[in-house]
């Protein structure tokens, strides 16, 4: 089947970014295809590529950056929950004058638009949230 | 055309989800799908009328509601339990809204292509 | 010595304010803020849990967040209170304890 | 025609667990997830709530977080599920909520 | 010296509060204070013994745990209301600890200097 | 009185960190002194200078950047909390070798050894929490 997921939480401190990555390692593992993985609200923060995790936790931010890109899959950060958060990519850092972009690796900025065009594409959509 | 239900289930400021909640529905509705926007639990706070959140630092959203016609959005729902429970009934809220059941709720659901809590 | 309990989510959602009532003592205060001023709204299960449990505790509500609310019809137990009156509560107890 | 309701949040600390029970149809499944796993624990009066919605629902939680959090002694009516069971429950039925 | 008493009221893992918890318990004990560490609500499950988080990519700090001793945090309670609500007793706890009714709390966060929920 | 106080929400979800700048004001406006805020957890994100707020509604971070340094207040970033998240300031940028630096100005990160600090040389401390 196709299978699109949403992710909502804070991925650093709380657990449904991590639930999500389980999730869709397992769907593609049973030979699914995954549209897309579309991060809103608190969970935009897991495109950036500032973070630092000490060395006995997980680096989830990096987890999911590898596996999007391992799978070449289609990650979206929602643009407008990213921009209050504080996640650029180089043309909004640009747009808005900022010092500095901090979208990792593999993700994509775009709007809600794209969420509902995984809806529209997706046999199944769930969502991991807050 | 899919339907796609939301479900608005927490309380408007003190978290963004009322906000975000809305916006999806509005993006759903921009792209002339099938929308069902129902309100439960403390979600069904939002709807009241007269949020005045200046003083507060957040903004309001009571008029991006009354606004729901104008995109399309027409299946607008509470919870009666939701709202029973909260001592609140239609003559408090901002816009009318159809009260549905928990059965019908289900149903709904149940007939939706995707359903999104927030 | 006595404690100010400040609630500050919806006690239809979470059992903050269930906890914050089991261990407050009589001369202790609860302040409900944000999503917790919704237990002050009057003739709910809630408010009967608060009204309840309020003997010889005294019940705040920050004004910002009822009003941000449009909360007007309170449980008569329930006193209104401003963010000045906030600092002033936290000043008149010996320490405060932060339930959400 | 049925949907999959995922429980993501501890029973003992919001309503999500019963706002799902109250809107779950016969022929829909429950599936417990993340702390929402503690509602599958034997005894509890959670546990009792859910048997007793549980008439033509079936409850899963997920394998994972049951080991994380050390919970073995789980409602006879709670069936063990792994992520891939997950996905499985995901396409064998026609959508998802996630109650959080 | 100041008493410094902590409330653990979530659930590990779900969320980072208890190991936010733990590492300002730490703190405290380091610059020699007066620590209580009452496990209450859903933080008495933090005290579960046989964590295995390995498979949802979260730390163990059950080790932690054992580690209070040592760092002078010998005042570690759990509240009996919410270990019985539980179906838990002593036997499925990884460290002893002392069990406080409501009122014994009550008395213990009064006598404090500052308390944190987490 | 002498007080200090800790924020642990998250800035653009949770109303904790606007509910704090409220309490802060009134506090000075009534006469008593802050001896620190502590952000501690999903807090720390007030520290991030990238954030972008849409034109109707107020920026938080802006807010509470502008009032520490109108009040010249002690306000700290826990950085434990910061690393995980992204919030580097171009120290810790330097010595985990990322690209760009993202404090805002009048905060500085520390450790949590501060906010012990801050427990014993106030009269009174109050949480804003997740």
């Amino acid at each position: 089947m196709i299978i699109s997921v949403m992710v909502t939480g804070t991925p650093a401190s709380q657990q449904s970014a991590q639930s999500a990555l389980s999730f869709c390692a397992a769907a593609l593992g049973d030979g699914h295809s995954i549209y897309r993985v579309f991060f809103y609200e608190d969970a935009v923060l897991i495109g950036s590529s500032l973070t630092v995790t000490p060395q006995d936790e997980r680096n989830l931010n990096a987890a999911w950056s590898e596996f999007i890109q391992q799978h070449q899959l289609d990650a979206v950060i929602c643009v407008a929950s990213a921009l209050k958060r504080g996640i650029l990519d180089a043309g909004e850092a640009v747009r808005y004058q900022k010092p500095a972009a901090n979208l990792a690796a593999g993700f994509d900025i775009s709007g809600l638009g794209q969420w509902v065009d995984a809806c529209l594409n997706s046999d199944r959509v769930v969502s991991f949230g807050a | 055309m899919k339907t796609l239900t939301f479900l608005a289930r927490q309380a408007p400021f003190g978290s963004s989800s009322a906000k975000a909640c809305l916006d999806m529905v509005l993006a759903s509705a921009v792209f002339e799908q099938q929308v069902n926007y129902v309100f439960l639990d403390d979600g069904v706070w939002q709807l009241v009328r007269g949020h005045a959140p200046d003083g507060i630092g957040a903004k309001n959203t009571l008029a991006a509601l009354q606004a729901l016609e104008l995109y399309g959005v027409d299946n607008v729902y509470a919870l009666d339990e939701s709202m029973t429970e909260r001592q609140l009934t239609q003559a408090h809220l901002q816009i009318p809204v159809r009260l549905c059941t928990p059965a019908e709720l289900g149903a709904m659901i149940n007939a939706s292509d995707v359903v999104t809590a927030l | 010595m006595s404690t100010l309990h400040i609630v500050s989510s919806s006690p239809f959602q979470t059992r903050a304010l269930q906890s914050a009532l089991k261990v407050a003592l009589k001369g202790d205060a609860i302040l409900l803020i944000e999503n917790g001023v919704y237990a002050a709204v009057e003739e709910t299960e809630m408010a009967q849990m608060l009204a309840g449990a309020a003997d010889g505790l005294r019940v705040y509500a920050l004004v910002e967040d009822l009003n941000a609310r449009a909360l007007s019809s309170l449980g008569k137990h329930v006193i209104k209170a401003s963010y000045t009156d906030f600092v002033q509560l936290v000043c008149q107890h010996h320490n405060s304890v932060s339930w959400s």
